[in-house]
C-alpha cells in the first residue's frame, strides 16, 4: 500500500513493533542504516526479545549497538556480527543466540522473502560449518544447499528520496539491503533523507515502487 | 454478452476496490473498471509487464510505443508511477503485494479452483501472468457471465478446464449474482439486476449457500 | 566484461550465434525486443535449430516471426506463444517443439539463471499441468514447484541507452525482460538507441550494469 | 610479516590480472593493488556492498558518507561506475560475472581448498561475502604469507580450520612463490625474491610439483 497520508513521527513509527517481532534493519555497518529510527527504537519503545535481521549489529553503543547495549536483542541473523565486538561477547556470553549467513545468502534469502519464493539452492557454504542441518542435494556433480526466505514482521530502511506516495530512491553505496528489506515485511517503514512531490522521481530510477512501503519518516 | 452486460459485471466488481488499493485488472472484463474509476486515482493500477501506476489511455500526442499494458495496449503513466523489469513484477505478484487481482474466468469451483487459461483440447500455449496472478494477489476478484457461450454455467463443482490454480478465488461477480467464499464454502450475497435465486441457481452448476445480508460493498 | 571497442554492425554481432545454440531475446511483445539484432540474425546468420527463450515469438512476420517463417526455431521456451497464430500453428504442425512457463516463472528462471541460482521453489503452477514432470514439495501445507533456471548461449536485448562502457538504460515498459536476459547467457549483445560518454548516465539508475554486456549495436 | 612483504605479494598478484577484467579485492593484501595499478583503470573494481568502478581513496573534499567499499573504507567511484543492491551484487558474484576475486587464507590446501573467515575455538561470528566470492568468481587468487605468524605453513594437505570452500582456487601468490592448481594438482610456478625450491618446499605443508616453465605473467 502507498502513504496514506505524509511522514510520522519516528516515536509512533516504531509503536509497530512489539516484544518478540522480527526485525530487518537496512545499512551495511552505518552506511544506509535508518539511524533515526533505531534511535527511536532504543529510546521510545520498550519492545524487547527481538529478533534483529541485519548485515551487523551496528557498532558499540551506535546503531543497532545501542539496542544491544539495552539488552532487547534475543537473537541476531546477520553475515557479519564481528564488525562490533560487544555483539561477538554478547554471543559469547549466551546473551543473544547468533545465526550467522553468508552475505549473498543472506540478500537472497531477503529478496526470496519478498518474492514469495519458499527456497533456493545456492552453491554458496556447501561443505562448511555453514550449511550444517540443511538440505544439501548435487545436481550435475555440484553441491547445493536449500535456503529458506527470509521474513520479518518491520522493516527499517533509509533512503536518500522518498516521494509523497512512498516511492524510494537510494543514493551511492547506501542501497546496500534496504531495498530487499523493504520487501519482505509485514510493516516497511522507510526512513527519508526529504519527500518530494509525487512524480519528481525519474520512474525508471525509482529503486523501491511504493507498494512496498507503508510509512514515510524524516531523518533527524 | 452485449457490452452492456460487460459492463454492469466491471462497475459491480470496482465497487470491492478499496481507495489505495494496489490492483492488477486482467483482459477482457476487467479492463473495463479504469473507465468506471473516474480517472483511476483512487486504486492503484500495476500492470505485470513493468508499470506501477498505469493512467488512462493515451491521446494521439501521448502515444508512446514503449508504454504498454499487459494486454499490450498503449497507457499511460500517472506521476508517481514507477517502472520495473518482470522478475520485480512477479515478485511483487507472487510476494503478495498486489491487494486485489481482477480477472476473468473460464471456470470456477465451489472450492475456489479457477480455471481460465485453457481449454481441453484446444491449444494450451499462452498462460502470460495468469497463475502467477491468482496465486499472489491478497484477494482474487473474477468477473465473468454467469454462463459460458453454450450456455453451460461457468460455477461448478469441479473444474474440467486445465486448472490455473486451487482455492484461490474470494469473489465472483457475474451477471446475476455477487459471490463470495467463506471459510472454504460457496456463498450467494448478493442479486443483481433484479435476479432472483431461483435464476443464479438455474445458472450455477453447483449448490452454494445463500446469505443476502452481506450487502458490505453495495 | 565490458565493452573493447565501440559498437559492432548488427550482422557482425549476431555471427556471434551458432546452429543449435539457445538464445533469450527481450521484449514484450515487440516492446523492448532487439529488433535490429533479430533482422540481422534473420538476414545474414544461416544459425538454424535455434531454441529461443523469449516471452512471445514475436508476431505473424515481424521480430522472431521472421525466424519462425524461416524454419529456423526448433523449439520456444515463453509464456505465451499465442500472441503469434504462426507460431501456435508451428507448434501444433510438429515443426517446433513449444516449452509454456508462467510468466512469473519464466521470468524469475532467466534471473536465477543468472544469478547462480540452481532452483527455487514457487507456489505457481502447482497442481497444474504446468508442472507435470516436475518436483513439488509441499512446506507449511502449501505445495510448490521447484523450477530450474534458465541460461543461454546468446541474449539479444534492447535498451534505449547505453554508455561507452556497456552500461545499460531501459525506457518504461521496454524493460520487461531485457535485464535478466543480459546476466544469464554467455555472450550478452545489447542494442541500444543511442551510445552516451561513461559517466553520462546515473550511476544510481544503471538497470544493467556493464559487466553484463559483451557487445553494444546500434538500433537502425 | 613487513608492510614491504604485502607489497610484494599484492604486486605479484596484481601482474595476473588482464586488462577489462572485473575484480573483487578482499581485505588486507588485496586492497594494496589499486595502489599499484596506477588509477585502477586497467580493470574494473567490484565491491560487493554495491558498486561497480571503484576509484582511488577520495580526498578530504569528496569524502562522501554514503560511498564505502566492503571493507567500509571512503572510496570514489570512477565515471561509468554503477551502484546495485546486495542481491544484485552477489547475483553478480554468485552467477559467474566476476572475473577475478583476490583474497586472503588461512590455508588454503593442495586440492585448492579455501579456510579464510574462521579459527577454530575462536569466534566464527563473521563470513560476510567470503564464501559467495570463492564460490563464484571465474579465477580465485589467493594473496597470503607461506606460513602463519606462529610459523606454521598456510599451504596443507588438508585444512583444519573451517572451510571457506572446496577446490576453487586457481593461483596462490606468497612472498616466495606462485603456485597454480592444474587438473587438480598443486604447481610451484615461479620463485619470487630470489628463493629456492628448497626454501619453498620448508614453508610449505604439502606435497607439490615444480614447473618454472610457467611464467605466462611475469
Amino acid at each position: 500500500m502507498p502513504i496514506a497520508s505524509g511522514p510520522i513521527e519516528p516515536d509512533e513509527a516504531v509503536s509497530a513493533i512489539s516484544s518478540g517481532d522480527t526485525v530487518m534493519v537496512g545499512g551495511f555497518g552505518l552506511v544506509g542504516a535508518p539511524l533515526t529510527l533505531i534511535d527511536a527504537l532504543a529510546e521510545s519503545s520498550d519492545a524487547d526479545e527481538l529478533t534483529i535481521v541485519s548485515n551487523n549489529i551496528g557498532e558499540p553503543g551506535r546503531g543497532l549497538g545501542k539496542l544491544l547495549r539495552q539488552g532487547r536483542i534475543k537473537r541476531g541473523i546477520s553475515s557479519y556480527f564481528t564488525s562490533n565486538p560487544e555483539a561477538v561477547a554478547a554471543v559469547n556470553a549466551g546473551e543473544i543466540e547468533a545465526t550467522l549467513v553468508p552475505q549473498g545468502t543472506f540478500a537472497e534469502a531477503i529478496r526470496a522473502g519478498g518474492a514469495g519464493i519458499a527456497g533456493f539452492l545456492t552453491p554458496v557454504g556447501a561443505g562448511t560449518l555453514l550449511a550444517e542441518g540443511k538440505e544439501e542435494r548435487v545436481i550435475d556433480g555440484v553441491p547445493y544447499v536449500l535456503e529458506r526466505p527470509i521474513h520479518a514482521d518491520v522493516a527499517l530502511v533509509y533512503a536518500a528520496r522518498g516521494d509523497e506516495l512512498g516511492n524510494l530512491w537510494y543514493r551511492r553505496t547506501a542501497r546496500n539491503f534496504n531495498p530487499l528489506m523493504a520487501t519482505a515485511a509485514r510493516v516497511t517503514i522507510a526512513e527519508v533523507g526529504e519527500i518530494v512531490p509525487a512524480g519528481e522521481l525519474e520512474p525508471e530510477s525509482i529503486h523501491t515502487p511504493h507498494l512496498y512501503v507503508d510509512e514515510l519518516v524524516l531523518s533527524r | 454478452m452485449t457490452g452492456d452486460v460487460k459492463s454492469a459485471i466491471a462497475a459491480r466488481a470496482a465497487q470491492e476496490l478499496r481507495p489505495g488499493e494496489i490492483v492488477n485488472l486482467g483482459i477482457g472484463i476487467p479492463n473495463l473498471i479504469p473507465g468506471l474509476l473516474g480517472g483511476g486515482t483512487d486504486v492503484f493500477l500495476h500492470t505485470e509487464n513493468g508499470l506501477l501506476g498505469v493512467g488512462p489511455r493515451p491521446s494521439e500526442e501521448e502515444l508512446d510505443p514503449d508504454l504498454i499494458d499487459a494486454a499490450k495496449r498503449p497507457v499511460t503513466a500517472l506521476p508517481g508511477a514507477a517502472y520495473f523489469d518482470s522478475a520485480q513484477s512477479f515478485a511483487m505478484i507472487r510476494g503478495g503485494h498486489i491487494d486485489v487481482a481482477v480477472l476473468g474466468a473460464l471456470q470456477v469451483s465451489i472450492s475456489g479452483d479457477i480455471a481460465n487459461w485453457a481449454v481441453p483440447g484446444k491449444d494450451v500455449l499462452g498462460v502470460g501472468g495468469a497463475m502467477d496472478l491468482v496465486v499472489g494477489a491478497r484477494r482474487v476478484i473474477v468477473t465473468m457471465t454467469s454462463t459460458s457461450s453454450t450456455g453451460e454455467p461457468k460455477i461448478v463443482r469441479e473444474c474440467t478446464y486445465p486448472l490455473t490454480a486451487r482455492g484461490v478465488a474470494d469473489v465472483v461477480v457475474t451477471e446475476l449474482a455477487v459471490f463470495r467464499f467463506r471459510e472454504g464454502a460457496l456463498v450467494l450475497t448478493e442479486l443483481l439486476d433484479d435476479a432472483t435465486v431461483d435464476e443464479v441457481r438455474a445458472a450455477t452448476g453447483a449448490p452454494f449457500d445463500v446469505d443476502l445480508e452481506d450487502r458490505r460493498a453495495a
